[in-house]
């Protein structure tokens, strides 16, 4: 299986290791990625807060060298960057008009062809959980998971049609296949305010600590994400937290993260230890008391 | 030939885009016409003196009234017509308003397409016939469908009345929804003790036949003549035998089914009455439940029955009746706070937890636990652990009002059965908090407003203007996000129980029903009157009427003189032994008909008769079609049908036709 | 004596028939003619080949002997299917009639022309019914037979690919030509009303002198009144002085029919017809 | 008419209860539409012969639109289910002829459907008027035109 | 449908050509407000800003801080039963308050943006180091995230020098053809 690779300017940075892990675990699955060729920034999220032209028109760049390179199906792991790309898509789809101003503006009529975006849970989907079970190595007993959406996988969900919007359950279902437990909660799909993570500190913060709250409470000892602002926020913020006092360290991973602990790879090779607050060995596989 | 034309302005309706005077002018050089006048309001008494002057004077043959559409005025300038001595069916309209005035704007090219028009009609009128209006037997018996309060109310003033009624009801009782109300606003007098004892007057009405859970299968024939069969569901109950003992209720081992009528609050056995004082009160069998009906074993109540009544091999059994009229009188149902399959119009509400939630709840679910006669016997008790709820937030407008997640329109009742659950909690919990989310109140009523007011004034409840944006469950409780859009301020709450006022929406089967019936339905499922001001309780289908929730949503006293005034057209029908009907149907030439019968193929209403013509000795000559008059209702699809046109329908004959097509400009 | 006629003689003898509609040999090679024979001695006139074209169901709706009593008539399987969609129109009673199926081996285009292949008649390319599917008494059995193509569908084919100006010109030249003698309708068995509406003045249908526009609409009207219900026999193909291919009009129709509502005339005397039945979920694409 | 400002004619034939009042409703909703329509009201589609088409079309209609109740709607239970058989024939029939389909089109408008009614009229104004005057017909028009 | 009658084109005529969607849907029902994770930051209720724009209080609307702050989750626009797209149309009225020259009331997601965006032009990519010192310097929040941030360069999650992509005029182009296209609609 051959899928193009849209990583975004984040799994270049502050989310390296959802590239790492994403990448291990494809090679584990054999399914091949093929980055497109000089990709460039989707936009999210400042592009479409000055012009809508601007916003659409970036994705389209990389939506023209996917299709010049005869992709047909792209993954975009950051959840942002996946939304920016579907609603360009979609926008350009239903607006003759503004089509001609985007294509006007990267100089280049849009590829014909139709192209498949997949955020990362799809992905998955697409690749099918037997073949996951097929793979699976280890059972992480020990974790109870609580799954976080976050907005953008979701969301707008007439453009995106991707599972519930209010209660989605996709990733969910992924995750179970690395036999650790789902807790159900509330917060799988409130916003954390990625996008002021640096404009307003405090407003992520505050937002954070309430969805970490909530994902304890219910029963979890680890969050798994699939959006690198996502991350970002619910693990780096847990840095002030601590100051804060009365903060419990809840480890983030990165969905790919944990299936890939499932098929077996080393914390290494998924880049578990570029967490600032760290999944502890033991507790993977470690039986949980709490069980419910 | 001579016709007269009267071009009617309706005061600037037509006159302001059709140029009338030069219509009038026009019209007079037709051929024919010897009479063409315009005039401001035709339909005016002094408008209709001319057209009634201009046929004695100048001793007409055919009019034609170039105005509104046919169906508002047409019968208006038959009656005219005949006032005079001419037959009403000499009378064409050319519709001016409708389909020329108010739709284009181009006063020249408006007023070449009223010209064509009128001359169209003129054609026409030189061709129609005198007809005479047919009469037919009409059968004094009504059949009231549904009974709830509304089909209770239409059966017993038919049946006070001196007429025979049967009235359907598909659940095993009467009493509908309003049955399971605890009190009604804006009295708060309590539900059951006023609707009892009309459900037991219907039972013992010796004009009033019961047919309960059962339901209409096929209706055939027309107004004052109705063929109904009805299928009697199988009850597994002898009714006759049974005398509601209740003992195999009692003895049943199968306890475990979710009440209907409890909204699933509380369980009832296999075999059960829906409610203590149900009507009739023998009850029924679930077969989907009873373990007889499941592993052949059991039998319990058969055995316990002093009266033999109970019968497993029992089937559905038709009966048909005679019906002269039908007053339909089906109601609702509640929007479902649960998710519904992605077909459904409703989409359910993620954001309230798709019904997942067990205190978060729907209105009539409130009602049973505020019942007396309720699950917690009246004691406000929420369902997860029956303690108290200190805190109750009631959200208005769910599904209703709301186009993405359900409809469009207003459910109407919510804004006050709302204020009433708050009331009765807070009557209930004195020390309670009662929270109140809604859009708008709309208190439009005797005595609605006030009651409202009272919650807020007297009983304390607190009213916050917006919509909630999310409940979630949180230690215990659940957290009410939403926005309070006067004070502009965001506001949680965090809630024992949420009762959440859901749309009031048309029943799952209405427009198979409909269809069964010949009723038509508007895009919600709810059922169409024939005009929204002048007509609302008819159907197009003439001898249906419609009574209370399938209309449109609907309070009990709304519903209620709604069954009234349904009943009181059906007994106007009842007022004459004849029914006159319109003539135009179809009439067949024996002398062309080569008895090939493709006209009995295309009629649905079996209105064509197999004629054998014999000459002196009685030898068989040729089988010709004929017309039953009493049975057609005039579709003329036999006309168009027929190889040899030897069928005609009255009042739109080809030659007719032909006419108005070759009047074309 | 051949079988048809033992067949003929005995029917007549035993008084199962009043009369036989059958074929006899016609005046000129390569002809038959119709006959209807009353008695057993006639029985002899009786022929059956290659020639006998006419379909002789349209004789069963004739008032001349319709009331006559019981009629035997000889019948090729596409007659019979004419007989077959008479019953389903209740212009004949199953029982008043005795059919003589003859198995067939084709038939030629016209009178005159000798057996040769290329003398078939077109409707013998699509022929299922060379042992008729309905008879009283079958008389014969078919010689193998190498059917020839469908040529009626290719030209149907070929008129469709045409840009409908086209199609509009080739049909107005064809109507053109139409002196309206209603040869087609006195040939067609399923013409059997009393007064067709072509005749008819109050109102009238259409211009009843020949005209461009008078011959377009009886040539559509005529065509839309069979459709579902000709039976393809090509007697008004044969008998148009002018030589309007109307069973083109016809074979249209009844490929509509098949395809869209597979129905065929003529199958099964119980079947319901096509107009005058309808089914919730026909088509309607092409209704906004 | 000259070239220069012609106006195509169309001929809708309609049922009474559900396309006639769903046109009445476009009116009194005050909907907009071409002024070139004209209607033959009919109590059913069931009602419609052919030949009324026919008639229309040597009466100078451009074009023709043929309109009725929803399937199930019918007021008489099943008229429109016998009219769309006879539509479906009649219809490939013209079009064997060469008759352009645009000239002849079907809808289904309900007597709530005033916006749908609107559309349909005005889709089949346009169709018909890119379609140009309906020039065969009116050639073999011409000759009765004259001794008309 | 325009009213035939002369019509005087106003803000509402712009969101309406950015998102499709007339204001004049929203009911105020204050369903956006409720759920919006943002809501007790914000100055003006979103739905207040909906009715601003509604009663032609159009400098209310672009001067408030929640245009800026929106943080483009979504959530109002899942949730209103009206179907009203709430997000874009605050993507809107930001792009309209740029243009219109008003002063973006949150300076900080403003300068956020516009570091960004000059990242983007200049790298074809997002160069998070350079976006954070750019920020610092335009907000002089000079000494935020000194904790965690020698961390991240530690872990390497920040890069110390951008990654260009290999044709970064591409990229430019976009934003001077944008530009143009734009100007061009204004004038």
């Amino acid at each position: 299986m051959k899928i193009g690779y849209f990583p975004g300017c984040s799994l270049g940075g502050t989310a390296k290791e959802f590239d790492i892990s994403l990448r291990a675990v494809m090679k584990a699955l054999g399914v091949e990625l093929v980055e497109i060729d000089d990709w460039s920034c989707c936009g999210a999220s400042s592009a479409h807060a000055s012009s809508h032209l601007l916003a659409v028109s970036l994705p389209a760049r990389n939506l023209l060298l996917a299709g010049q390179q005869g992709l047909t199906e792209i993954v975009a792991p950051c959840a942002a960057c996946y939304s920016r790309l579907v609603i360009a898509q979609h926008e350009v789809a239903n607006d003759a008009g503004l089509k001609a101003k985007v294509e006007r503006a990267i100089e280049s009529p849009l590829p014909a062809g139709e192209i498949r975006i997949l955020n990362v849970v799809q992905l998955f989907e697409r690749i099918g959980p037997e073949k996951l079970q097929a793979a699976k190595r280890v059972d992480l007993a020990g974790l109870s998971i609580a799954a976080y959406y976050g907005c953008l996988l979701v969301r707008p969900h007439e453009i995106t049609g991707f599972d519930d919007v209010e209660q989605p359950v996709i990733m969910d279902a992924i995750l179970a296949a690395t036999g650790a437990r789902l807790v159900d909660w509330n917060f799988k799909t409130e916003c954390c305010g990625g996008a002021h993570s640096i404009s307003h500190k405090p407003i992520v913060t505050k937002l954070s600590k309430k969805i970490l709250d909530d994902a304890r409470q219910s029963g979890a000892n680890v969050v798994a994400v699939a959006c690198p602002m996502c991350h970002s926020n619910l693990d780096m913020r847990q840095v002030e937290l601590r100051k804060e006092g009365g903060h419990q360290d809840l480890p983030v991973l990165y969905l790919t993260e944990l299936l890939g602990l499932a098929l077996g790879l080393g914390r290494k090779e998924l880049g578990l230890d570029l967490h600032f607050v760290r999944l502890p060995e033991q507790a993977q596989t470690a039986p949980q008391e709490n069980r419910a | 030939m001579k016709i007269g034309v009267y071009i009617c302005y309706c005061g600037e309706n037509i006159g302001r885009t059709v140029d009338c005077a030069a219509v009038a002018k026009a019209c007079a050089e037709l051929p024919g016409v010897v009479d063409s006048v315009d005039y401001k309001y035709m339909c005016s008494d002094p408008g209709q003196n001319i057209i009634k002057n201009a046929i004695r004077e100048k001793g007409l043959q055919g009019v034609v009234v170039a105005s509104c559409s046919p169906h508002m005025h047409e019968k208006t300038f038959r009656r005219a017509c005949s006032d005079s001595g001419l037959n009403p069916f000499l009378c064409e309209i050319a519709n001016l308003r409708e389909h020329c005035s108010w739709v284009h704007e181009d006063v020249p090219a408006a007023t070449r397409k009223a010209i064509d028009l009128v001359r169209m009609a003129v054609e026409k009128v030189k061709r129609n016939g005198e007809l005479e209006p047919i009469r037919v037997p009409v059968t004094k018996r009504a059949l009231v469908v549904g009974g709830g309060i509304a089909g209770i109310q239409a059966a017993l003033d038919v049946a006070n009345a001196g007429f025979e009624v049967v009235l359907v009801e598909k659940e095993p009782s009467i009493g509908g929804h309003m049955s399971q109300l605890s009190e009604t606003f804006p009295t708060l007098d309590c539900s059951q003790c006023i609707l009892t004892p009309r459900m037991v007057e219907v039972y013992q009405h010796p004009r009033i036949k019961l047919l309960s859970y059962s339901e209409v299968e096929k209706v055939e024939g027309f107004i004052g003549n109705f063929k109904v069969t009805i299928r009697r569901k199988a009850r597994s109950v002898i009714e006759e035998r049974c005398t509601g003992c209740g003992l195999c209720v009692q003895k049943c081992p199968t306890k475990k089914a979710p009440s209907e009528f409890e909204q699933g609050l509380a369980k009832r056995p296999a075999i059960y009455v829906p409610f203590p004082q149900a009507v009739p009160n023998k009850p029924v069998i679930d077969r989907n439940v009873c373990t007889h009906f499941r592993t052949g074993k059991c039998g319990i109540c058969k055995k316990v029955c002093g009266r033999d009544a109970i019968d497993f091999e029992q089937q559905d059994q038709f009966v048909t009746e005679d019906i002269g009229a039908i007053i339909v009188a089906t109601g609702y149902q509640l929007y479902s706070i649960s998710k519904k399959p992605d077909d459904s119009a409703i989409k359910g509400y993620g954001e309230y937890g798709y019904g997942k939630y067990p205190d978060v709840i729907d209105g009539l679910q409130f009602e049973r636990i505020a019942s007396a006669s309720g699950p917690s016997s009246g004691e406000i008790r929420r369902p997860s652990d029956q303690k108290e709820p200190k805190k109750v937030v009631f959200i208005q407008c769910v599904g209703s009002r709301d186009e993405a997640k359900g409809f469009t329109y207003c459910s109407k009742i919510c804004c006050m059965y709302t204020a009433k659950h708050a009331m009765l909690y807070k009557h209930k919990v004195h020390d309670g908090e009662a929270y109140v989310f809604y859009m708008d109140i709309r208190a439009g009523g005797k005595m609605y407003e006030e009651f409202v007011r009272r919650a807020i004034e007297e009983d304390g409840v607190k009213y916050i203007r917006g919509r909630v944006s999310r409940i979630y469950p949180s230690g215990g409780k659940y957290i009410v996000k939403g926005e309070d859009t006067l004070a502009g301020e965001p506001i949680e709450i965090d809630a024992d129980m949420v009762v959440l006022a859901t749309a009031m929406i048309a029943q799952p089967n209405a427009q198979k029903l409909a269809q069964v019936l010949g009723v038509p339905y508007d895009g919600y499922g709810f059922y169409q009157e024939v005009h929204p001001k002048l007509r609302p309780v008819e159907v197009s289908t003439a001898g249906i009427f419609l009574a209370g929730a399938c209309q449109s949503p609907k309070d009990i006293p709304e519903a209620v003189a709604m069954a009234s005034a349904a009943a009181s057209k059906a007994l106007v029908l009842f007022g004459s032994d004849q029914l006159e009907r319109e003539p135009t149907v179809a009439k067949v030439n024996e002398a062309t008909c080569i008895g090939c019968f493709y006209c009995q193929k295309v009629c649905a209403y079996n209105a064509i008769e197999v004629k054998e013509i014999r000459d002196r000795k009685g030898n068989l000559v040729k089988t010709v079609a004929s017309v039953n008059p009493g049975l057609c209702q005039g579709c003329g699809t036999c006309n168009a049908t027929c190889p040899s046109k030897s069928i005609e329908l009255l009042g739109y004959t080809d030659e007719q036709i032909f006419a108005e097509i070759t009047a074309l400009g | 004596m051949s079988d048809l006629c033992t067949v003929a003689k005995e029917l007549l003898q035993s008084g199962q028939v009043k009369l036989i509609v059958g074929y006899e040999k016609g005046s000129g090679p390569h002809r038959t003619r119709p006959v209807v024979i009353r008695s057993a001695e006639e029985a002899g006139r009786l022929v059956f080949d290659h020639h006998s074209l006419n379909n002789l169901a349209v004789y069963l709706t004739r008032k001349e002997i319709k009331h006559e009593g019981r009629i035997g008539i000889v019948a090729k399987g596409c007659d019979v299917r004419a007989i077959v969609q008479l019953i389903q129109e209740k212009q004949v009673k199953r029982e008043d009639v005795v059919i003589i199926g003859m198995a067939c081996d084709g038939v030629v285009r016209e009178f005159g022309l000798a057996w040769e292949r290329e003398h078939v008649a077109p409707k013998c390319a699509v022929c299922d019914v060379r042992t008729p599917h309905l008879y009283d008494i079958l008389v014969g059995s078919p010689a193998p037979f190498e059917p020839p193509a469908d040529s009626q569908l290719a030209r149907i084919e070929q008129l469709k690919a045409m840009p409908p100006a086209e199609r509009w010109a080739f049909w107005e030249r064809e109507f053109e030509k139409c002196i309206r003698c209603y040869a087609c309708r006195q040939i067609c068995p399923m013409c059997f009303c009393d007064r067709c509406i072509a005749d008819k003045s109050v109102p009238q249908w259409l211009e009843s002198s020949a005209s461009r526009r008078g011959n377009l609409a009886w040539n559509i009207m005529r065509a839309f009144h069979l459709a579902g219900r000709c039976v393809g026999c090509g007697e008004c193909d044969r008998v148009c002085p002018v030589d309007i291919p109307l069973s083109l009009l016809n074979r249209e129709m009844a490929l509509v029919a098949k395809q869209e509502y597979g129905y065929e005339p003529g199958r099964d005397p119980e079947a319901p017809t096509l107009i005058g039945t309808y089914d919730k979920d026909d088509r309607q694409d092409f209704i906004q | 008419m000259s070239e220069s400002n012609w106006e195509p004619k169309i001929v809708a034939i309609v049922c009474n209860w559900c396309t006639y009042t769903g046109a009445d409703l476009a009116g009194t909703s005050r909907m907009k539409y071409q002024p070139n329509v004209r209607i033959i009201k009919l109590p059913c589609t069931g009602r419609i012969d052919p030949v009324f088409i026919l008639k229309a079309f040597e009466r100078g209609a451009d074009g023709v639109l043929v309109s009725g109740c929803h399937p199930g709607d019918c007021h008489y239970n099943a008229g429109n289910f016998h009219a769309r058989r006879r539509w479906m024939l009649f219809r490939d029939l013209l079009d064997f002829v060469g008759i352009e389909p645009e000239r002849l089109q079907f809808s289904w408008v309900s007597a709530s459907e005033g916006r749908k009614w609107v559309d349909v009229i005005n889709g089949v104004t346009d169709a018909v008027r890119a379609r140009g005057p309906f020039t065969g017909y009116q050639a073999i028009n011409k000759e009765f035109v004259a001794h008309e | 449908m325009k009213p035939a009658h002369a019509h005087e084109h106003t803000l509402v005529d712009d969101i309406n050509e950015l998102t499709h969607q007339d204001p004049a849907l929203c009911y105020q029902c204050g369903k956006c407000s409720a759920g919006c994770p943002i809501r007790e930051f914000m100055d003006v209720a979103p739905n207040k800003v909906v009715r601003y724009v509604q009663l032609g209080l159009f400098d209310k609307a672009l001067q408030s801080a929640t245009i800026w702050l929106c943080a483009g989750c979504q959530t109002c626009s899942t949730r209103c039963p009206k179907s009203f797209e709430l997000a874009a149309f605050m993507d809107a009225l930001r792009e309209l308050a740029q243009e219109r020259g008003i002063e973006p009331s949150d300076q900080a997601v403003y300068k956020f943006h516009q570091a960004f965006l000059k990242q983007l032009r200049h790298h074809g990519r997002l160069y998070e180091m350079g976006l954070i010192r750019d920020f610092k310097l335009s907000t002089f929040k000079l000494m935020q995230d000194v904790d965690v941030a020698p961390a991240m360069l530690l872990k390497g999650k920040i890069g110390l020098f951008p990654h260009n992509i290999k044709n970064r005029e591409a990229v430019r182009r976009i934003f001077k053809n944008v530009e143009t296209i734009e100007k061009e609609e204004h004038s």
